[in-house]
């Protein structure tokens, strides 16, 4: 049996032209010279490395592209976009890869987006974030009740974590959570993962 | 040969041998498909191309018109298209005064490797093209005749002059004239409401001398005539940009030139004038305070306010004071420059290209072809050779069209550009006040713009900006081929 | 000079020392900062993470609130925040994007949004050197600090305008004004980690650990920073950090404001200076010793000088 | 005037969407024409054949050929015309395949278009004038500028060929960067062994006249008669009387000079002898160190000369040269690759430059021909050499490849492992260029038998670790990991740009240059050693990056050019050129204003003052007839009256 991906059948040209258009970056400037992988603070934690990401975006090889873990390890610290000798913003590409990926459903380490999803959750409620409900609320999602817990008498001892949410005084919490509202409701209609 | 009905409209275009020619080539060895439109004809360099063969091809029925040479830096003959650039965006600028649609003309850079950007090029040229449709002719056009505004606020107060120190000057000019074959000034004319220009070679010459608001003429004009002698010239402040002008392009000599120079407070619109006092037997008197004349002519007494019939220049005017003079009379005035636009060219501002199409068809079919608006200009010194008149080489038809008219005014435009200190002498001239000043108003516009506000005739030291360049041009840049 | 003040969501919370610090460096330096009313969060990166307009939503709902105060400049501490309300501004000169952002809004944003910029910023466009010098009363000399700036701050680099991206010197030139010798700290743009201290614990400790590791090589006596998430790994979590690279640490890691207002003369409390982690104590005695030390130098020589006289 | 029009089929590659015939019917009422017909290949020795006959049959005086582009055939179809008697000069072509018939499948449009091609052909031809070539004598001895080992090369092949060579340096020795060089590759063999003896060549060839220490100042006149200007910088030494002995660069105490040779690896002294083996082998000071003239005291080495050649009062000095035609070889610079902030941006002083690290290489380089890296003098261990510093690197504005670096960088792990044989040395590359002869063998070897890491990828940061070492983050994309090494040593092949000044002496040599400063040949496959201005001619990597035996092959290649435009004893000019109607002219100037070859000069015509154009110089460019105003000047064969014609022709309403 073969296992080698079949390029000529499963190259998708559209793929690549889709990411180009909402990154704004032409990818086949990319000559994998492996500058963004060397800078990458998370390299250490992805399953394909950015140079890899790119390489198949080029190949327009979806699938293995959109299904990596890399793009929810991301740290946006837009250190391979900066090193980049072709002046690529890699980090724009990684972000719009990670939102076709999301608006896919294609979420691959959920715990990430469990927790983008806890911190907007705060978010919504109050208007602005307090760590002690986001921390709370992950934990729920991800099942994880130990996260961080060495730190808890330090963070605690220091006053470093509120206990009490800070809301937005004047009706700023309901305008937020109107936001967060009329963004789902939009995701819904046009049919991608809110 | 006649375009193609429902294919083609004529698109001409001019490609450097070297590069874009070759870039033409390279589609074609590339097979790569383009509209039949173009008809291309090969010069050796962008440099070559003169802005009114462009004018020429347009006024005479094309469509379009598409320049192309090599990119800047790779020019075969390492500068001809740096000058190119420069004139042609010139050029660009200054179509659609004319009613042209500047869409109609575009230049660009393809190199001999480039067949598949040629062909991209023409595509979208001829796309462009096709759009726009067929382009409006001059013949077609219905003429409109319209008068500009001329309520103008002027940057300055505009007065009479009538505290200058004319006995100082004439003391000054007497005292100079010893070295001098000549000095040119004013005089009065036929009445006190007129004056006529005055070469002045012996101290009673002098004592004609006049200075008022009635000293229209600019004598620079006369200038060149006397090249080999030595010659006095009494400027006002737009007078001096002439000579600049005159010394920055080489055509006089500064050490042969004695400048005696007064601060100026405006000039009358003698047409306006002349409009006003209608027809009259005899002049019974001129007076004048500081804001205006009183002329009683046949009895009857008129007015003429300055900051009301001063010339359209002297409103926009920010040289009352020579800006190069060996003698200088009189305080200096200081004037804020300003926004101003001139009065003509502000009315053609506001028109449609149709409508400036139509205007310029009304004006020159009244044109009398008597090329006193040449004769007058200080800066026209190819005098009896002037290309309007020659057969080598031949630009022109002696045809009486409106067409042939209009095209020698833009070819005393484009031959202005970067030149043209706006002395209005043009216009001035011209018997039956065809606004042609607003022509060359354009293109000092437009070279003002592109070279960082460059005026003509301010400093003797500097390269008229077209026939210098720079690498990388600041204000001038591709336009994308989208 | 005043400045519209956006404060972020941590200076209630993990970076209440940060926001006690700037308010007292701003207030000596005569910098108004005026709190926009009732702002909100501006999603972080987990907004920008889910969706870019949403993020944009929640940002300029804030650059709106400031528009109305009239503020020609929003002024934040937070990096993070920065990054968010700068890209959402630039992004709204998009008109179709704009007009996306707007569907999401109770009320169309306003059509010119203020400019934001850092708080170091802010301070460095309308205070010189000797303007801060001319406030320090306990000069920083003696202490060799190391600037971290982080990787917000300075990236991307058109956008940010925080100097040279790999190498920014703001933070050195406001600490050097105020005595401090500063290293030429190489991995000062290097990313810490960032939020991933939850989710993916490894990556911020191994990060972190190699900025302190570094540091500490350097022999500098403390690290500033600019950056509440950057405080919190480097601070908070030193001890994983310390795991992760196998190396002990004991780094005082700073807020640039903390080290300014000390120079400035407030009292440690009040620049938060107990709510960090590791102690900055022995910075503290340090500092006392190094200019109890000069004062007695210089009473010895004028004592010697008088004597002379 | 009787004109003969000549529609060619191409075989089908026009008449395939072309009706060839038609456009020969139409052809036939345009005004003058007398005959017309097609052809089935007129370039075709049976067609040109045609084309004669026709000639003597109609009487034709003039003869437009349609066919393909002008570059192609325009000089075949001349001769033909020549042949038949006419002048090469009446005769014009339209392109109907390049531009028609390759390029349109419509036939009617095609059709119509190629007869107006011709028709504007015709236009221009009716005012063609018969043209002939003037000849001129020549100087015949050449200037060569740049030392370098293009310019050495040239310089010999052109002196031992009999032609007499003014060669100018601008450093104080010759040599160029070869001269730096520890060892060269594939063969490892010592670069000063194998140049030292050109090098002494030069300086006892009875034909070669150097000018070390010299800048061309200003370059005028034309091929065949060019004045140069050349600067001479003060050397403070009278080179008439220095022997080279040294004893002034041993005794002079102005021991902290920088030193240019040595790439600032070492100091050296105020006064100083660039190398043993430099050429001249004489002293220079450098006026910024001595302490003689920037104190006024000292004056050491004047006391210390045997010969009395030290004279600090030197001025500079220009001298003139008449030559006929110029070789640039002026070589090339490392970029300023300081602009990595990443790498710490010149800040570590064990992050070097690949020359520097010849230098310390070399037993003539400050540490003796010992491997000593410069922080603390100590051998290092690990080193690590990145390729592409500064090259292939749009976002610094450096998309090319420098081409032999990879090689370099190969050749100096090997001498590392010489040098030390426990070191271990690791290439970042992203890719391997090694074309040449026993190129690809020799980076095998290093890899193969000495053991050099090769890691493919970039590096993304340097920093120092704090416990004296570097650390290196890159990446290894074939392993698919970021990577790290702790290096002693790190050495940057950093890229080639075009030596400094090259655009200021391209502007001189009125040559083109792009971007970057190299200069423009004239076709890049076929006159890559000619450039647009006839007699200037390229050698070495000022044309573009190239090794030494690529810049040797070019400097003997340049040399071929000289010498085979010297076996002619008279030039001819093109005369598609311009002249001036003295009638017309009014001597504003613009024309010599604006010509780009300085090739028009104000003469004194019966007591005035008139434009003339040196008919040897002008390029045929025609930038002078389109700037004046009175037409006075005009561009034969493209006259403005000829572009009217064609204008015309097309737009007539």
């Amino acid at each position: 049996m073969n296992n080698a991906i079949d390029i000529s059948r499963m190259r998708d040209p559209s793929f690549t032209a889709e990411v180009e258009a909402q990154s704004g970056q032409k990818v086949s400037t990319c000559y994998q010279c492996g500058n963004c992988t060397a800078g990458c603070p998370a390299s250490f934690v992805y399953d394909r490395q950015v140079n890899q990401i790119m390489r198949g975006v080029q190949l327009g090889l979806k699938d293995q592209v959109l299904n990596s873990r890399s793009l929810w390890m991301c740290l946006s610290c837009s250190t391979c976009s900066l090193r980049c000798p072709n002046d690529i913003d890699v980090a724009a590409v990684m972000e719009t890869l990670r939102h076709m990926a999301r608006k896919e459903g294609r979420v691959t380490v959920p715990k990430v987006e469990k927790f983008w999803f806890s911190f907007l959750d705060t978010v919504r409620r109050f208007g602005r974030t307090y760590e002690i409900g986001t921390m709370a609320l992950y934990m729920l999602r991800s099942m994880r009740v130990f996260t961080d817990v060495d730190l808890a008498p330090t963070a605690l001892a220091k006053q470093k974590l509120g206990f009490k949410p800070h809301v937005t005084p004047n009706g700023g919490a309901e305008a937020v959570g109107r936001i967060l509202k009329r963004y789902e409701e939009r995701a819904k209609r046009e049919g991608v993962r809110p | 040969m006649p375009v193609l009905n429902g294919k083609e409209l004529r698109i001409v275009g001019f490609l450097c041998n070297w590069c874009s020619y070759g870039g033409a080539d390279t589609a074609g060895v590339a097979r790569a498909g383009q509209p039949t439109d173009l008809r291309i004809i090969r010069v050796p360099c962008s440099g070559r191309i003169d802005p009114l063969f462009i004018v020429k091809a347009l006024l005479n029925g094309a469509d379009g018109v598409l320049v192309s040479g090599c990119h800047p830096r790779d020019c075969h003959y390492s500068a001809g298209n740096y000058y190119a650039r420069r004139r042609l965006e010139v050029l660009k600028q200054f179509l659609p005064v004319l009613g042209i649609d500047d869409r109609r003309f575009e230049y660009t850079w393809v190199s001999a490797s480039e067949g598949q950007r040629w062909q991209h090029v023409v595509t979208t040229f001829t796309d462009r093209i096709h759009k726009l449709g067929p382009a409006p002719r001059l013949e077609d056009a219905e003429p409109l005749l319209k008068i500009a505004d001329m309520a103008l606020t002027s940057l300055r107060p505009l007065g009479t002059g009538q505290n200058a120190a004319l006995d100082d000057l004439k003391a000054a000019i007497k005292a100079k004239l010893p070295e001098l074959d000549c000095v040119i000034g004013w005089q009065q004319g036929y009445d006190a409401a007129h004056t006529v220009p005055l070469f002045m070679r012996t101290p009673e010459d002098v004592d004609k001398l006049v200075w008022g608001p009635f000293n229209v003429n600019n004598p620079a004009t006369y200038l060149p005539s006397f090249k080999g002698k030595k010659v006095g010239i009494v400027v006002k402040g737009c007078d001096s940009r002439s000579v600049v002008e005159l010394l920055q392009e080489n055509l006089i000599k500064r050490e042969d030139v004695t400048i005696f120079a007064m601060p100026c407070q405006g000039t009358l619109d003698m047409a306006r004038v002349n409009q006003e006092l209608g027809r009259y037997s005899a002049i019974d008197s001129v007076s004048y305070d500081e804001a205006g004349v009183t002329i009683v002519a046949d009895g009857k007494e008129h007015r003429f306010c300055m900051n009301d019939y001063a010339q359209g220049k002297c409103y926009g005017c920010t040289t009352p004071s020579a800006v190069l003079a060996d003698t200088r009379l009189g305080t200096p005035e200081a004037v804020q420059p300003g926004a101003y636009t001139p009065p003509e060219l502000a009315m053609l501002d506001a028109m449609t290209l149709e409508e400036r199409l139509s205007f310029w068809k009304g004006q020159m079919e009244r044109c009398l072809r008597c090329y006193a608006c040449r004769n007058a200009c200080p800066m026209c010194v190819c005098r009896d050779y002037c290309i309007a008149e020659s057969r080598e080489p031949q630009w022109m038809t002696q045809e009486a069209t409106a067409k042939e008219k209009l095209f020698f005014q833009t070819i005393h435009a484009m031959h202005l550009a970067g030149r043209c200190t706006g002395c209005g002498e043009c216009q001035r001239a011209c018997p039956v006040g065809i606004p042609i000043l607003a022509l060359r108003q354009q293109i000092a516009r437009a070279v003002a713009q592109l070279f960082d506000g460059y005026k003509p005739g301010l400093d003797p030291e500097a390269v008229p900006p077209l026939l210098g360049y720079e690498l990388e041009e600041k204000n001038i840049h591709e336009r994308e081929w989208k | 000079m005043n400045f519209a003040y956006y404060p972020g969501c941590s200076a209630a919370g993990s970076s209440a020392d940060y926001e006690m610090s700037t308010r007292a460096v701003c207030r000596a330096l005569k910098i108004g900062l005026q709190e926009i009313p009732d702002w909100n969060c501006c999603g972080s990166t987990p907004a920008h993470a889910v969706d870019t307009e949403l993020s944009a939503a929640l940002c300029v709902r804030n650059l709106d609130l400031a528009a109305r105060m009239d503020a020609a400049t929003v002024v934040t501490p937070c990096p993070s925040c920065l990054s968010n309300l700068k890209h959402a501004g630039k992004r709204m000169e998009n008109p179709d994007f704009r007009a996306r952002v707007n569907e999401l809004l109770d009320n169309p944003a306003a059509e010119t949004l203020p400019e934001v910029t850092s708080v170091m910023q802010g301070i460095a466009s309308c205070r010189s050197a000797a303007d801060i010098a001319a406030n320090v009363c306990k000069p920083l000399k003696g202490l060799k600090i190391a600037a971290y700036y982080g990787c917000l701050m300075s990236r991307p680099a058109g956008l940010m305008q925080f100097g040279d991206p790999e190498n920014p010197t703001l933070m050195e030139s406001l600490l050097a004004a105020c005595g401090a010798e500063m290293v030429d700290f190489p991995l000062k743009t290097e990313c810490c980690g960032a939020s991933f201290g939850i989710p993916e614990r490894p990556m911020t400790a191994i990060n972190s650990g190699r900025i302190l590791e570094v540091a500490s090589n350097m022999g500098v006596d403390a690290i500033a920073v600019a950056c509440p998430l950057c405080q919190m790994n480097l601070d908070l979590r030193q001890k994983q950090a310390s795991k992760a690279v196998n190396v002990f640490f004991n780094m005082p890691v700073l807020y640039y404001t903390q080290l300014m207002g000390l120079a400035f003369g407030f009292d440690p409390r009040e620049l938060g200076l107990h709510k960090l982690c590791v102690s900055a104590d022995p910075l503290l005695q340090k500092l006392d010793g190094l200019r109890r030390e000069e004062a007695l130098a210089e009473a010895k020589a004028k004592a010697a000088e008088g004597g002379n006289a | 005037m009787r004109i003969g029009v000549f529609i060619c089929h191409c075989g089908s590659n026009i008449a395939g969407t072309v009706d060839c015939a038609k456009v020969a019917e139409l052809a036939r009422a345009f005004p003058d024409v007398a005959y017309a017909t097609d052809l089935m290949y007129s370039c075709a020795e049976p067609g040109q054949a045609a084309i004669e006959a026709a000639i003597h049959e109609h009487k034709l005086d003039g003869v437009v050929v349609a066919s393909c582009t002008p570059r192609m055939h325009e000089p075949t179809f001349r001769r033909t015309v020549e042949r038949a008697g006419l002048n090469r000069y009446m005769f014009e072509m339209a392109n109907i395949r390049e531009h028609v018939s390759w390029i349109g499948k419509d036939k009617e449009a095609n059709t119509n278009k190629a007869a107006e091609l011709v028709q504007i052909a015709v236009e221009k031809l009716r005012r063609d004038k018969p043209l002939s070539a003037k000849s001129f004598d020549i100087n015949k001895r050449v200037l060569i500028i740049g030392g370098g080992v293009a310019g050495i090369q040239a310089a010999l092949d052109c002196a031992d060929g009999g032609v007499p060579v003014v060669l100018v340096e601008r450093e104080a020795t010759i040599g160029g960067k070869m001269a730096k060089l520890d060892k060269t590759f594939p063969t490892v063999d010592c670069s000063a062994c194998i140049l030292g003896p050109k090098m002494v060549d030069v300086a006892q060839h009875p034909n070669i006249t150097l000018y070390a220490y010299s800048e061309v100042e200003d370059i005028s006149g034309y091929v065949g008669n060019f004045t140069v200007k050349i600067r001479k910088r003060p050397t403070y030494v009278d080179w008439s009387k220095c022997t080279g002995c040294g004893a002034c660069t041993e005794k002079c105490p102005s021991k902290k000079t920088p030193d240019a040779f040595n790439e600032f690896t070492g100091p050296t002294t105020a006064i100083n002898i660039a190398f043993p083996q430099a050429i001249p082998k004489k002293a220079v000071i450098n006026p910024e160190h001595c302490r003689q003239l920037v104190k006024g005291k000292c004056g050491v080495c004047a006391k210390v000369c045997p010969t009395g050649a030290i004279n600090y009062e030197m001025q500079e000095e220009i001298v003139t040269e008449e030559v006929g035609c110029i070789v640039a070889a002026t070589g090339y610079d490392l970029m300023d690759w300081t602009v990595y902030e990443e790498y710490g941006g010149g800040k570590y002083p064990d992050v070097i430059t690949s020359l520097q690290y010849e230098r310390l290489l070399s037993a003539s380089g400050p540490t003796e021909g010992h491997i000593l890296r410069p922080s603390d003098g100590k051998e290092p261990r690990n080193v690590v050499f990145i390729q592409c510093v500064g090259s292939r690197d749009r976002s610094i504005g450096r998309p090319y490849c420098s081409g032999f670096c990879c090689m370099y960088t190969a050749k100096q792990a090997v001498l590392t492992k010489d040098h030390i044989p426990d070191s271990q040395s690791y290439v970042f590359y992203m890719d391997v260029r090694a074309p040449g002869k026993m190129y690809d063998e020799f980076t095998r070897r290093a890899i193969e038998e000495y053991g050099t890491e090769y890691i493919r990828g970039r590096v993304s940061k340097i920093y120092p670790d704090g416990n004296g070492h570097l650390v290196v983050r890159g990446a290894d994309t074939l392993m698919g990991e970021q990577v790290e090494i702790l290096a002693d040593l790190v050495v940057l092949a950093v890229g080639v740009e075009a030596s400094k000044g090259s655009p200021q002496l391209a502007e001189k040599l009125r040559i083109s240059y792009d971007s970057y400063g190299f200069f423009m040949e004239s076709h890049v496959k076929l006159k890559p050693v000619e450039t647009n201005t006839a007699g200037v001619f390229l050698a070495g990597v000022c044309q573009g990056v190239k090794d030494i035996p690529a810049s040797v092959a070019q400097g003997s290649a340049a040399a071929a050019k000289v010498l085979a435009l010297f076996a002619r004893d008279k030039l001819e000019n093109d005369p598609q050129i311009a002249a001036v109607d003295v009638k017309r002219c009014v001597a504003c100037g613009k024309c010599i204003r604006c010509c780009p070859f300085g090739a028009i000069k104000e003469v004194e015509f019966r007591g005035e003052v008139k434009a003339q154009v040196i008919e040897t110089v002008c390029q045929g460019c025609g930038v002078c007839t389109s700037t004046c105003p009175q037409g006075a000047i005009q561009l034969a064969h493209a006259t403005d009256n000829q572009i009217l014609a064609e204008v015309n022709a097309l737009c007539q309403c």
